[in-house]
């Protein structure tokens, strides 16, 4: 183990540590601090991790650490982090002092109890994306619903127990689901034919599951995805989410919508596709069309809410839509569309749910008709709404743009019919132009209710509830510690708007190694040549499209 | 002893071998004891009595063992009688305290004085 | 209409287009001539866009530490005033190679041999130059007007105002300079957030934040064309760059298939990146249908509506179609639904706007009115046209608007034209008056002194000209009679004739004959005063150059990629002698242009539409005039809320009451579209809530209902349950005896 | 594989039986003929039983078994049937011992003479005793020759039918199954001979003893031991011991002076291992943890039973009930919010 697996390490069981030493201690006016300290000072591993990335190569897990568990069925405790992985747990640390910073004046009671949860949940995020052996990956992704039940039940608002029960209890139903597939596809690969002995690392694992047959796999696929698209949520398996996310306190929406809701996309991405690589490549039209549909409808939902926190509960399952639609479309520029949509939307959608804790903190409702009009008592907060709510929306400049565009274009270029003729640019699955069309009206639908919540918290006369008092200890607008959480987001969604070609670079290897699976299992011609040019040179790429692919 | 002898008495006739048709009365018998303990066990309502059968079952069991064990000559058979004997001991006491101890708390034996566990 | 493309039967007419070199060249040489070679432009062109950027940034710093003075509005004045400098520097060094200034990248994603670019950079060319020459002007301009205009929001939203101000500028630069198009979605984005935030600068007004939102969302809908269209080149075409998708050979095959007339040769997705990127075009440039957030728009402070919904912003749909006119060109049916869009607009703006009252918002149907002149410009093949009119209608358009913000900011927000009158001989009123006149006779379109006449008229031309336009061409003329009435309305009523005024809503004081109009200071005199200049000297644009590229805006379009000169329009100038020989040869097939009124087209056109325009001030100053010389010895108005037009509107039925209500348009909108939508919503709502959660609480349920099923079983009785495991041991022994008996068979 | 019995018969005997049984169980309709009637199905069903193996087995001339097998099976069969038929449970206790009683004499003719016994004085007389006690504590006497006076609890079965049904089902599945199984039973991988005396080697002492007493050895003379096991070096098939003479040699140092093999001649009678030698043998060689196990479970059940059987001053049911409800009701009115104070104190309490 070098140094920088043991960073690694450390972001994982740290937290841990930490979360053992608030639970313990007697005092727990400290645990704020503790958990503070502790999740800033996670901030400089991941930074010396960031330093030592290897971003040359970027498509093969670095800081690896491998310690054998039960040797007889491939049991490792196995870590470290490719391009994707790190992206996602850099973001998963870089919340933590947010989400702790965010609590500090929300929660008064039990703080022992939420802040150890919340260390806990920190490095099981972490670990979830290190996990390179898939029974850690599997303990860690449902490691990561315990304290989030607990922060919601403990910590939730008035209708926080059913909430949290259909929160664990859908996600759970969903993942047990998963683990079946991934124990069929071990199990696969355990076989003679392929790898010969017990394997559960991830690497291996992808390296031969795609020699299932496409029934296999489409069962496989269906398994994995009714644990991820739960997750995700897709339509129409979200219905847990917008009282999940209503009812858990601040900090519990923000991690949710940032980092728990990636772990469906990042599932994807990492096991649905690579496993189950020619099934999907068959069925992602379909997903695509349901994640389309969870685009428009939950677009249009949103729109007519008046509890804001559930408004943008409902706008992670529209935005989560393009996420998929990405994956759907099965190319680099849709993989990398999704990866960057799972970050900029992490940024973004935190951000909003800040904000609405703190107009939450000093009103103590949500309901928009009974408290709006902000923007002339609380001109920062306003602002930061604003901010926040374009950045939602998807503004050029900001971090929403790059992602959106990445991802209707990789339904613009994955289309069938185009795939037949030749064209330029076709290949991916079978979509097309008209999957970028519909999944476009979720900009204007994203416009509609976005600025129908800003007008209406925002703008307009101010309203207020009729019992409302100012905050003992907050004042009007916001404090520093409040910008000061703020702040890291903004940058953030500027600097993801405005340079969305470092994380491109960054994940570039990664998501070409990911298409070449899906090529590969689908007997498709390597990327390169399928790229035409429309000269006449009369290099005219014969695409073979579904055809093509092998059932061997 | 003539007499015994044909008779072919069991210690007389040891080491002698048994055949199949002559084990098969035994755990018939066996069979049988086990049954009618059984549906004594399902049919009386009287604790005592259901005890009682378990014994009887008990002493199927025992019979068969001791039989199986004559037919391969080993002695495993009667040592398994012997723990028998212990669990039904260990069993009737424990039981019949028990009966004692509900008996008084219901003032009946039935079995189906005790419905808590009715769902 | 829609199947008869222009260029339809232009096949023999492609050697006309400017700069090509021989009869023999095809059509697409100029295009690919223009875009030969493309230089690295100096870095200092970055000032133009980032000065307006750091306005921004350091007026949000203004505001964080609570500055309460005017400085925000000097710092926004000052550094648009360095951007304008630097752009007409940039005019002055541009030596007719277009070149691109990289700022940094932004878009890199490279897969295979392919890339996906698209970098902070600008593409610097003449329709460029002429483009940020009047956004940066107006923009310096119209910044020294707000800083007075706003002064009352001073510690405010002073700050706030100005920030938005510096930003608009600098979306508007990457939109017009963007070397790629999603730097021009970048900037159509940025300007409709700009837009946005300030037509709800007065925030706590619910009509200004629906209004906002209204502009907002109805942009969206055509940003959503827009960026569809976006993607579908890249998709067809592999970039998004202009310099390499300009020089794409296959749009010059397609440019020449079109020119040809084989548009069957071009392939539908190509075809229809034109009609998305119109979709675009008419959501920014407030064309039918999307023309609805416009009017509304008016709620912003006037500074903004004259800035950007006036002489910037709406006319980046003008630029976008420039912009990209080689691919419009491609496209069988783009440019005449461009063409009969923007006729239909024009016209109907024009009618609704001859029946308001608010002036503010008659000067917002005027403009989408205009816009519509520039579109039916576009598509009928003259950008030139359309280019000058964006130009001249800037000046004019912002005059205006200025002018009637100086009355708006002087008489407490009022604007209805019944009861303000003879404005102009209230004291410190007199600039304001006769800058009025001239911004209104631009409007209007008065003969040969007017620049607005240039540049309509060559539109105009442009439509009698072009075979199976006429009509086309009619409906523009009877809309510039519509014009020159609506105009002088406003002008008859609120600025001459007896003195009257009444405050608006945001007079404070408690008797309204205490009120005294609040005259304009020095800095809204002088911007009215070197607009109007502005609008006069801009008729010599229309005789610069004239013989070679008809008018100083002719050359300017003709030396960019939106050069595709009408053949018609060129044949025109030849029938006067100063044209290119080669254009003598006409139209063929359609033999010489038709005539009107027994005249040649051009001068038949000075002809209708100069007298259009006089009849039409002449009819408004019968009904609208006050007695005496100031009504043209027309006039009978006596008091300001009366006049002749009252009587004629009272017999005229619904009519008026129609075109008051914008023939209800936006009622029609809210009944077919919003209410619909929202009714969906609701529907989807109580799906989400009912059956989709219902299914899934159901799911959690049904564990419960099978409990339910066999909890009898647990009867508690001991014997119950002793059984139920002999007869499951019974059954359990039957199987395996009968498994064990059928292997032991089988063996 | 022979069919011991036909499967038909089979299946006929337990119908029979199965109706006998429902039929003799206890009911309170008061017709004895019909228990009667049961009783005499069931003795038909045995008597079937026992002609059809006995008749198998002659068939093919096998072996049958000892004639005292007939009327111990009988008896045991006939004694359980009472058992759970008998109402009264005190003569349902006392045929149970007759049923142990004629297990044992099945016993003896399985030569497990030493469990016979065991059964009998553990059973019998310690078990069934302490069940006659408590029947004794638990019920009161009978009043009367009839029914009356008995409980539901012992008068009246249930569900007779289904139980029958179960059993003789069970009878039938379990028969069938052993029927079926026993002719590929293994046979013993012992000869006779080992079976009976191969524990002989591992009791050298009582070989020697059994030798000296019957004066095949001579003085000073004893069996050999293996070195290692210390086994006794005894051939049990072919009848040979090694004996060896110890003693001091010329050198004054013990050891071994002589060796001699015994053949089978010399072989007495007398040296034979018994039931109670192999009995114990294999209990105290094969099973010492389970000894010690069944000495737990004993102590444990002693212990169970002794805490469980105490007395407990315990409240009276009707007082218990009283505060059960009374209880119940103060969190009723807890959950209609007006059965506390504002200090959360229960407001009737108090009253």
């Amino acid at each position: 183990m070098n140094s920088d697996s043991l960073m690694l390490i450390i972001l994982i069981f740290f937290p841990v540590v930490a979360a053992l030493q608030i639970a313990f201690s007697k005092n727990s006016d400290n645990a704020y601090r503790v958990a503070f300290i502790t999740s800033l000072v996670l901030l400089l591993p991941a930074l010396k991790l960031l330093d030592r990335f290897d971003f040359a190569a970027g498509d093969t897990a670095q800081f690896g650490y491998s310690i054998s568990w039960v040797d007889s069925l491939g049991l490792n405790f196995s870590i470290g982090m490719d391009s994707v992985s790190m992206l996602l747990i850099m973001l998963s640390v870089l919340l933590g002092p947010i989400v702790v910073a965010a609590s500090k004046s929300a929660i008064t009671k039990d703080k022992r109890m939420y802040y150890a949860w919340l260390m806990v949940l920190q490095g099981a995020m972490v670990g979830v994306f290190a996990a390179q052996d898939l029974l850690l990956f599997y303990i860690c992704f449902e490691f990561t619903l315990l304290p989030m039940f607990v922060l919601i039940r403990k910590f939730g608002s008035t209708n926080r127990v059913a909430a949290s029960i259909k929160f664990f209890l859908y996600t759970f139903t969903g993942s047990m689901l998963t683990l079946a597939a991934m124990v069929y596809v071990v199990w696969f690969v355990a076989g003679p034919d392929q790898f010969g002995s017990w394997t559960l690392d991830i690497p291996t694992l992808t390296k031969y599951a795609w020699h299932m047959s496409l029934t296999q796999q489409s069962w496989v696929l269906l398994g994995l995805l009714a644990g991820f698209a739960v997750k995700v949520p897709l339509f129409p398996f979200h219905t847990w989410l917008p009282l999940a996310h209503t009812e858990a306190p601040t900090a519990g929406s923000v991690i949710l919508a940032a980092v728990l809701l990636k772990l469906g996309t990042y599932g994807i991405y990492r096991f649905a596709i690579p496993l189950a690589p020619e099934a999907f490549f068959e069925y992602a039209p379909h997903i695509a069309v349901l994640s389309i549909i969870g685009i428009i409808y939950a677009g249009l939902i949103c729109w007519v809410q008046t509890d804001i926190k559930k408004l943008v509960a409902y706008s992670s399952v529209s935005h989560l839509g393009f996420a998929v639609l990405g994956m759907a479309a099965l190319n680099v520029t849709g993989f990398s569309g999704s990866i960057l949509y799972m970050l900029s939307h992490g940024l973004s959608t935190g951000g909003l749910f800040l904000m609405i804790g703190f107009m939450y903190e000093r009103y103590h409702t949500r309901d928009m008709n009974t408290v709006g009009g902000l923007a002339s008592k609380m001109p920062i907060w306003a602002t930061f709404m604003v901010f926040f709510a374009m950045a939602s929306v998807g503004l050029p400049g900001l971090n929403g743009f790059p992602s959106e565009v990445l991802c209707l274009i990789s339904s613009f270029q994955s289309d069938a019919a185009w795939t037949a003729a030749g064209e330029p640019g076709a290949w991916g699955s079978s979509l097309g132009p008209w999957f970028a069309v519909f999944a476009g009206t979720g900009m204007v639908i994203a416009a509609m209710y976005l600025l129908y919540m800003v007008g209406k918290i925002c703008f307009g006369p101010l309203r207020e509830p009729q019992d409302h008092h100012e905050h003992e200890t907050l004042p009007t607008d916001l404090n520093l510690r409040e910008i000061a959480t703020l702040t890291p987001l903004a940058l953030g969604c500027i600097y993801f708007g405005l340079q969305p070609t470092v994380l491109l670079d960054t994940v570039s290897d990664q998501v070409n190694a990911t298409v070449r699976i899906v090529e590969q299992a689908n007997g498709l011609e390597p990327a390169e040549p399928r790229i035409m040019h429309t000269d006449d040179s009369g290099h005219e790429p014969v695409i073979n499209g579904n055809e093509g692919a092998s059932h061997d | 002893m003539h007499a015994f002898d044909s008779l072919q008495l069991a210690q007389l006739a040891f080491p002698t071998e048994m055949s199949t048709s002559v084990l098969a009365p035994y755990l018939f018998v066996s069979a049988a004891m086990f049954a009618i303990g059984l549906i004594g066990f399902l049919t009386r309502k009287n604790m005592i009595i259901m005890f009682l059968c378990t014994e009887l079952m008990f002493q199927a069991a025992g019979l068969a063992l001791i039989a199986f064990g004559r037919h391969h000559l080993g002695s495993d058979g009667q040592t398994f009688v012997i723990f028998v004997l212990c669990v039904a001991a260990a069993e009737a006491a424990m039981a019949l305290a028990l009966v004692v101890l509900l008996f008084r708390h219901r003032e009946s034996l039935s079995a189906s004085a005790w419905k808590e566990l009715n769902g | 209409m829609m199947t008869a493309s222009l260029l339809n039967n232009l096949a023999p007419l492609a050697m006309l287009a400017p700069g090509s070199s021989g009869e023999d060249a095809p059509a697409s040489a100029h295009l690919a001539h223009m875009v030969e070679h493309v230089d690295t432009g100096p870095k200092w062109i970055l000032l133009i866009v980032f000065l307006p950027l750091l306005g921004f940034v350091l007026n949000a710093i203004y505001a964080a530490i609570g500055n309460k003075s005017k400085l925000p509005a000097w710092t926004t004045i000052a550094l648009l005033a360095v951007a304008f400098l630097a752009t007409v520097s940039m005019f002055l060094s541009y030596d007719g190679t277009p070149y691109t200034v990289h700022a940094f990248d932004w878009f890199n994603l490279h897969y295979g041999e392919k890339s996906f670019v698209a970098n902070f950079s600008f593409y610097i060319d003449k329709l460029t130059i002429l483009w940020m020459l009047f956004v940066t002007g107006l923009g310096t301009l119209i910044a020294l007007y707000a800083s007075e205009y706003m002064s009352h929001d001073i510690g405010a939203g002073y700050c706030r105002f100005f920030s938005a101000f510096g930003l608009f500028v600098f979306s508007m630069s990457c939109l017009v300079m963007g070397d790629n198009m999603l730097m021009l979605y970048l900037g159509w984005e940025g300007v409709g957030l700009c837009s946005y935030l300030l037509i709800g600068y007065f925030y706590k007004k619910p009509s200004a934040v629906a209004a906002a939102k209204k502009a907002f969302i109805v942009n969206r809908i055509g940003d959503l064309g827009l960026a569809l269209g976006i993607y579908l080149t890249f998709v067809h075409f592999g970039t998004v760059e202009y310099a390499a998708l300009f020089s794409n050979e296959t749009l010059h095959h397609y440019i020449d298939a079109a020119v040809a007339g084989d548009f069957s040769a071009i392939p539908g997705e190509a075809q229809w990146i034109a009609l998305l990127l119109m979709v675009g075009a008419f959501g920014k440039s407030a064309q039918f249908p999307l023309y609805v957030w416009l009017p509304d728009a008016m709620e912003g402070p006037t500074p903004v509506s004259a800035l950007i919904h006036a002489a910037t912003m709406v006319t980046a749909g003008v630029y976008l179609i420039a912009r990209f006119y080689p691919v419009f060109l491609v496209s069988e049916n783009a440019l005449p639904i461009v063409a009969w869009i923007g006729t239909i607009t024009a016209l109907l703006a024009a009618t609704i706007g001859m029946a308001q009252f608010d002036i503010k918002r008659i000067m917002a149907y005027s403009t989408v009115s205009q816009l519509g002149y520039m579109f039916a410009g576009l598509g009928l093949l003259s950008t030139t046209g359309a280019a000058f009119h964006v130009l001249t209608h800037a000046f004019f358009k912002a005059l205006l608007f200025l002018a009637c913000g100086a009355v708006m900011h002087g008489f407490a927000g009022q604007l209805d034209l019944r009861k303000l009158s003879g404005i102009s001989w209230m004291k410190g009123w007199g600039i304001v008056g006769i800058t009025m006149l001239v911004g209104c006779m631009n409007l209007a379109g008065l003969p040969y002194i007017t620049s607005g006449f240039y540049s309509k008229d060559m539109i105009l031309a442009e439509a009698f000209v072009t075979p199976g336009y006429r009509l086309m061409g009619w409906i523009l003329v009877f809309t510039a009679i519509l014009t020159a009435y609506y105009t002088f309305r406003v002008f008859f009523r609120v600025f001459v004739g007896d003195q009257h005024a009444e405050p608006g809503e945001d007079f404070h004081g408690d008797d309204t004959s205490h009120f005294h109009p609040h005259a304009p200071g020095w800095a809204i005199n002088t911007v009215l005063i070197v607009l109007a200049t502005c609008s006069v000297l801009a008729i010599s644009l229309a005789w610069i150059d004239k013989s070679e590229y008809h008018g100083w805006v002719g050359s300017m379009v003709a030396d960019s990629t939106a050069s595709f000169h009408s053949p018609y329009a060129v044949s025109l100038a030849a029938a006067h002698g100063e044209g290119d020989p080669h254009a003598v040869a006409g139209p063929v097939g359609y033999g010489a242009p038709g005539k009107i009124l027994g005249m040649d087209p051009h001068g038949g056109m000075i002809v209708v539409s100069g007298l259009g325009a006089i009849f039409g001030v002449l009819v408004a100053a019968f009904f609208h005039g006050p007695k005496g010389w100031q009504g043209l010895f027309l006039g009978g108005r006596t008091e300001a809320g009366k006049c002749r037009m009252d009587a004629v509107a009272r017999r005229a039925g619904p009519i008026p009451r129609l075109a008051e209500n914008k023939w209800f348009v936006d009622e029609i909108y809210e009944a077919i579209l919003v209410t619909p939508l929202r009714i969906l919503a609701h529907i989807f709502h109580w799906i989400d809530k009912l059956l989709l959660d219902g299914l899934v609480n159901l799911f959690g349920f049904l564990p419960r209902v099978f409990a339910w099923i066999i909890r009898p079983s647990q009867s508690g009785v001991l014997q119950g349950y002793a059984v139920s495991m002999a007869g499951g041991l019974a059954i359990l022994l039957f199987v395996v005896l009968v498994i064990v008996l059928r292997a032991g068979g089988a063996a | 594989m022979e069919q011991i019995i036909s499967p038909i018969a089979l299946y006929l005997i337990c119908a029979i039986g199965a109706a006998g049984i429902a039929l003799a169980l206890p009911r309170r309709a008061r017709t004895r003929s019909l228990e009667y009637a049961g009783g005499l199905l069931v003795a038909i069903a045995l008597g079937g039983a026992a002609l059809a193996l006995g008749l198998g087995a002659a068939d093919a001339g096998n072996p049958m078994p000892n004639v005292f097998f007939y009327p111990f099976a009988l008896v045991a069969i006939g004694a359980s049937v009472r058992v759970i038929t008998h109402k009264r449970p005190v003569y349902s206790a006392l045929y149970f011992i007759m049923t142990i009683i004629a297990s044992c004499g099945m016993y003896i003719l399985l030569s497990a003479e030493f469990m016979a016994f065991a059964l009998i004085i553990i059973y019998a007389g310690a078990i069934l005793i302490t069940y006659l006690f408590v029947i004794m504590l638990a019920t009161q006497a009978p009043t009367g020759d009839g029914d009356d006076d008995l409980d539901d609890v012992d008068a009246v079965a249930r569900e007779p039918m289904l139980a029958s049904a179960i059993g003789f089902v069970m009878i039938g599945l379990i028969t069938a199954a052993m029927f079926s199984g026993i002719g590929e039973l293994p046979e013993s991988k012992m000869t006779q001979a080992q079976a009976a005396d191969a524990v002989l080697a591992h009791l050298p002492k009582k070989v020697d003893k059994i030798l000296e007493r019957e004066g095949v050895l001579a003085d000073g003379w004893r069996v050999v031991r293996d070195h290692e096991t210390g086994l006794a070096m005894i051939d049990v098939d072919a009848r040979t011991i090694q004996i060896e003479l110890l003693g001091e040699d010329e050198h004054g140092e013990e050891g071994v002076l002589a060796t001699r093999m015994l053949g089978a001649e010399d072989w007495p009678d007398a040296l034979a291992a018994d039931n109670i030698d192999r009995l114990g043998f294999n209990l105290m060689h094969d099973h010492p943890i389970m000894i010690e196990l069944a000495g737990v479970i004993l102590l444990m059940a002693m212990l169970g039973a002794t805490v469980l059987a105490r007395k407990h001053t315990e409240l009276e049911e009707a007082l218990k009930a009283a505060q059960a409800r009374k209880l119940g009701t103060m969190f009723d009115d807890k959950s209609h919010g007006n059965g506390f104070d504002d200090d959360g104190h229960p407001s009737g309490g108090h009253a």
